[in-house]
């Protein structure tokens, strides 16, 4: 009974993709076939691929788009990212993993070794990342994306190892801080949330694009120790 | 952990691996010699090492010179020309109608004292086809051999750790 | 014919939206229902990228040594793309946790045997 | 002048900032959502008389209106951001005390930013970025319902969580759909274009939309997470995703309905849903013996009305609407507030359980009985003056479709009223059973009666002076219903 609803429901979904996307032209390809892209404000996209260098400096057109024009999402984005860390410690707060840290097989030398010998390199590696993120691509999430995989390794290599968790959460708020308060900063000085109120520089340089940089540090750190704390609190007690 | 225990060379020994390595590591991430990439990049290498210098204290590590250098460098050309001859000779096991293996575990002991000329040790043997390193207990390791073709710890030691070891004796002892 | 070559990737896309529609919906392993969440929403998120593909655009990405008369492709939907994978990624954890929680107290992660979650 | 834009920035600030408060003091950091919700009660306030003559455009990073993400600050969404303020601010002092177990730091964190999220969705006049903000109002409500980490909430949050994802989805697809139509994301110049547009893609997108939003906001064939989700989560959490969480998905609904797509060919199929959600859920009200659960259903059944109202689109239909999302927003989070801690006073959530509270916790009592004549639509509380805007719209319309909806929606509000007098009944003329084990740690607190006290004030008084919101609900009916307008005022010349 409830497969027949189902499928009757995919039907209809699948039934409006098709005449969704039949017939007249769709996204930009379409809207190139139709040669609707010759108005600038038709399509956003092309508007900031033609203008953005010039106006923020920054290579990286996407990045450009996610922390200049549509920075506002970023910042909710952002926020989720916290949402989630802290409600997963809410929902698993007091909870003990199964077995604790010095009950569990110690790792072998093999793999601990090459956790101390890598973790300084994979952080380095996640701080790049977040600080040419616009320049190249990358940026603020995927760098803490893979800093946080370098205390996943912490946590799977050496078990005995606990994270600072104290420390996480203070890194978590601060950069968090840092974000709106350089958006603020943009409503003092120029009267608009998140102006890129800093000389952008030249183009392709390391320090160009203002702000942008900035925020994605801050983004990159405050991914970093979410996504650990998500690891941490996933892996061993909660408190 | 128990940061102050360690004694302050072995600190600042670690701590200026760190940054060599972290500092080569960024140079070769960011592939420029502009004065802002260098100056991030020492500043970021600095900031980490600072941070977390006690990490490479129990690898190890031996005091820096010439002569470990140049030997690394033979040993990376060793470890190469061990990996083709191996391929070849897994690849020929492989390929032949017969399939002529002898899989088992033996066990190898090395002289090697520091954690990460051990790692270094397992990771080469690893790294070589047809032997792959299943764990370190104490001086002992334990391996999966495709072709065991000596049982006895003196044996096995003596084809396969040696042909490594004796590079790597140099270079961390 | 015509449809199909001009739209291949959003036929692709949908039919990954459609199979985790349908997990979700029919799978009585929770775990599974999860993964269909997450199937729906790694569709969604090519869906968006698609929708600013454009055929021989580069990335939008500006750089000395690349060929500035080409065409870029649409970045927006890659920013909102971005964002779309955090939040997917946040509900995933979320998820997980809850199904962690779940289990603690049930035992079990069968849909049929967890009296709350039917429906 | 202020900017609208710090009812979003300063509590999410306060919000990564209340951590940092808690590692200095633990009993500081209970303070900070009320802290952060008062700031947004100020501004609101302050900014509404201006709000009201023209909406206050935001722009952010220095761009003009349709090439970066903006907020348009008009009379609506101002009064539904003062609303939030207000019924998070009394929730949030409500909830220093009534939350004694659990993640104390998280919950403060997860509630400040649960109201950002609904601040941003009213406040937005970017379709993505009122999905991003409609995320981040849904993710907190996930982890909060699920708070307490027991059983039933666990699973409550996780069935929220699967239907809430999807739905999700479904909006992202039609954002999706109507980015690739027209290649544009803020609301206004998506309305300004979409005329030019085939019908069938904009159906499509809008209906992908409707079903998304419809989630969160309990439209009926999407309304089975909230009874268990509203009647498993803290009280303090109840009120607030009854008062203020569905109404965001309500006002999405709405705004994409009426502003970006000016679709007012579906308006009578909503119409329609409005009143079945509205009979589905008094009805289901009716059979409930669990308190928290009637409430839930209950608040189904007010959202069906508002639906209803809203389909009108007609001036006064709309006015009714708003009027009734601020009515039900105050009495619904004064009914849970009241019944949290007369659930902590009795141990049973059971409705029989209540006999002879009137004597034992009549300040509470006698609130809760305000709240729920008000809901009921008795003069002379809010809901009364609500109720009758809505009826006066639709005898206005004159159609003989909405009068006979009406006339079938009449017969929920009936229900309505025969329930919450039945809980009256319990509360006041049945004797209290004897050997009442009495719990001194039920004894409501300052902090809980100062917030009950409050909304029972206010349903009082804008019941009597219905003048006071009256002033605003004519231009937040026109926020609505004039997209010319909002379109040149967010475009601009």
């Amino acid at each position: 009974m409830r497969k027949q609803i189902s499928l009757l429901l995919l039907l209809i979904v699948a039934a409006g993709f098709a005449l969704c996307l039949a017939g007249a032209p769709f996204g930009a390809e379409g809207a190139r076939e139709s040669r609707r892209l010759v108005k600038d404000n038709v399509n956003y996209g092309r508007r900031y691929v033609s203008k953005g260098l010039d106006e923020n400096r920054c290579a990286n057109i996407v990045t450009s788009v996610v922390l200049n024009y549509r920075g506002f999402d970023t910042l909710g984005e952002v926020t989720i990212l916290f949402i989630a860390a802290l409600g997963l410690g809410a929902v698993l707060y007091g909870r003990r993993a199964g077995a604790s840290p010095d009950e569990a097989q110690r790792p072998s030398l093999i793999l601990s070794t090459g956790c101390r010998l890598l973790f300084p390199l994979i952080m380095l590696v996640g701080i790049y990342i977040f600080i040419h993120g616009h320049l190249s691509p990358g940026g603020g999430f995927q760098g803490g994306a893979v800093i946080a995989s370098g205390f996943l390794l912490i946590c799977l290599g050496c078990r005995k190892k606990k994270l600072n968790s104290v420390a996480l959460g203070a890194a978590e708020s601060l950069s968090g801080l840092a974000f709106v308060l350089l958006a603020l900063i943009g409503l003092a000085v120029g009267g608009s949330f998140l102006l890129n109120f800093l000389p952008t520089g030249k183009v392709y340089a390391l320090f160009s694009g203002g702000i942008i940089p900035l925020i994605y540090i801050a983004i990159g750190v405050k991914v970093g120790s979410e996504l650990s704390g998500i690891i941490d609190n996933l892996s061993g007690e909660v408190r | 952990m128990a940061e102050a225990s360690y004694p302050l060379g072995d600190r600042l020994r670690s701590f200026l691996y760190m940054l060599g390595i972290s500092f080569l590591v960024w140079l070769a991430l960011t592939a420029s010699l502009q004065a802002q990439e260098l100056l991030v990049g020492a500043g970021v290498c600095l900031a980490l090492s600072l941070a977390l210098n006690t990490g490479y204290i129990r690898l190890g590590l031996p005091p820096l010179s010439a002569k470990r250098i140049v030997f690394f460098a033979v040993y990376l050309v060793v470890l190469l020309w061990e990996i083709i001859k191996a391929n070849f000779d897994v690849a020929y096991r492989v390929v032949h109608p017969a399939m002529p293996i002898n899989p088992g575990i033996v066990v190898i002991r090395t002289e090697l004292k520091s954690d990460i000329a051990k790692m270094v040790l397992a990771n080469s043997i690893t790294l070589t086809p047809g032997t792959f390193t299943l764990d370190i207990i104490g001086d002992k390791l334990l391996i999966h051999w495709i072709n065991v073709k000596a049982e006895s710890v003196e044996d096995a030691t003596r084809l396969i750790g040696e042909r490594f070891e004796r590079h790597l004796r140099v270079i961390f002892q | 014919m015509n449809f199909l070559t001009s739209y291949i990737h959003y036929v692709g896309c949908f039919a990954l939206v459609l199979i985790g529609l349908y997990v979700a919906l029919v799978k009585s392993n929770l775990i599974k229902v999860i993964i269909g969440i997450n199937l729906i929403d790694t569709g969604v998120n090519l869906f968006l990228v698609a929708t600013g593909y454009l055929g021989g655009g580069t990335a939008p990405i500006f750089s000395k040594a690349a060929e500035q008369s080409q065409e870029m492709v649409d970045p927006v939907p890659q920013a909102l793309v971005l964002t779309a994978i955090v939040i997917g990624v946040s509900v995933l954890a979320l998820a997980l946790a809850l199904a962690i929680k779940v289990y603690d107290h049930n035992g079990t992660l069968d849909l049929r045997k967890l009296k709350g979650l039917k429906w | 002048m202020v900017s609208p834009i710090l009812l979003i920035a300063v509590p999410l600030a306060l919000a990564f900032l209340t951590p940092m408060v808690g590692l200095a003091s633990k009993s500081a950091r209970r303070y900070m959502p009320a802290i952060a919700m008062l700031f947004n009660f100020i501004v609101a306030m302050s900014l509404l008389p201006k709000a009201l003559e023209a909406p206050i455009i935001v722009r952010t990073a220095g761009w003009a209106p349709p090439l970066s993400i903006h907020l348009v600050a008009g009379p609506l969404g101002l009064l539904l951001s003062s609303l939030v303020a207000l019924i998070g601010l009394l929730v949030a002092i409500y909830g220093i005390d009534y939350i004694r177990e659990g993640a104390r730091a998280r919950y403060d964190v997860l509630y400040t930013l649960l109201l950002v999220g609904a601040t941003g969705v009213v406040l937005t006049g970017d379709l993505f970025n009122l999905f991003v903000f409609f995320e981040v109002l849904c993710i907190s409500s996930y982890a909060l319902v699920a708070y307490r980490g027991d059983s039933a909430g666990v699973e409550a949050g996780m069935k929220y969580l699967i239907q809430g994802a999807i739905g999700s989805s479904l909006v992202l697809i039609g954002i999706g759909l109507l980015y690739g139509t027209v290649g544009t994301l803020s609301m206004a110049d998506i309305a300004s274009s979409v005329g030019s547009v085939a019908g069938s893609r904009l159906f499509i997108s809008l209906a992908f939309m409707i079903a998304g939003f419809g989630v969160e906001a309990a439209i009926f064939p999407l309304n089975a997470w909230l009874p268990d989700a509203h009647s498993s989560a803290p009280s303090s959490i109840s009120a607030v995703l009854s008062g203020v969480a569905i109404k965001a998905g309500l006002y999405a609904i709405a705004r994409v309905v009426y502003t970006v797509y000016g679709a007012s060919s579906i308006l009578p199929f909503l119409a329609v849903l409005g009143v079945v959600t509205l009979l589905v859920g008094e009805m289901c009200a009716f059979a409930q013996e669990d308190i928290k659960r009637l409430l839930a259903f209950s608040s189904i059944g007010q959202m069906g009305l508002i639906l209803f109202a809203l389909a009108l689109s007609s001036a006064t239909g709309i006015s009714g609407a708003v009027f009734l999302i601020i009515s039900h927003g105050l009495a619904k989070a004064l009914l849970f507030l009241a019944t949290g801690y007369m659930i902590y006073r009795t141990g049973s959530r059971d409705i029989s359980s209540l006999a002879g509270m009137g004597k034992r916790m009549p300040i509470m009592s006698l609130c809760f009985t305000v709240g729920a004549f008000s809901l009921m639509g008795l003069p002379p509380f809010v809901g009364f003056a609500s109720k009758f805007t809505i009826v006066r719209a639709v005898l206005g319309t004159g159609s003989t479709f909405f009068i006979t909806l009406l006339a079938i929606g009449l017969i929920g509000t009936v229900i309505e009223g025969a329930y919450f007098l039945r809980i009256v009944q319990w509360l006041y003329f049945k004797p209290a059973p004897e050997a009442m084990p009495e719990q001194t740690e039920g004894r409501a607190p300052l902090t809980a009666l100062v917030p009950v006290g409050l909304l029972a004030v206010l349903i009082v008084t804008i019941g009597l002076l219905p003048g006071i919101v009256g002033r605003a609900l004519g231009p937040a009916a026109d926020d609505l219903l004039d997209r010319a307008a909002y379109i040149q005022h967010v475009m601009g010349d």
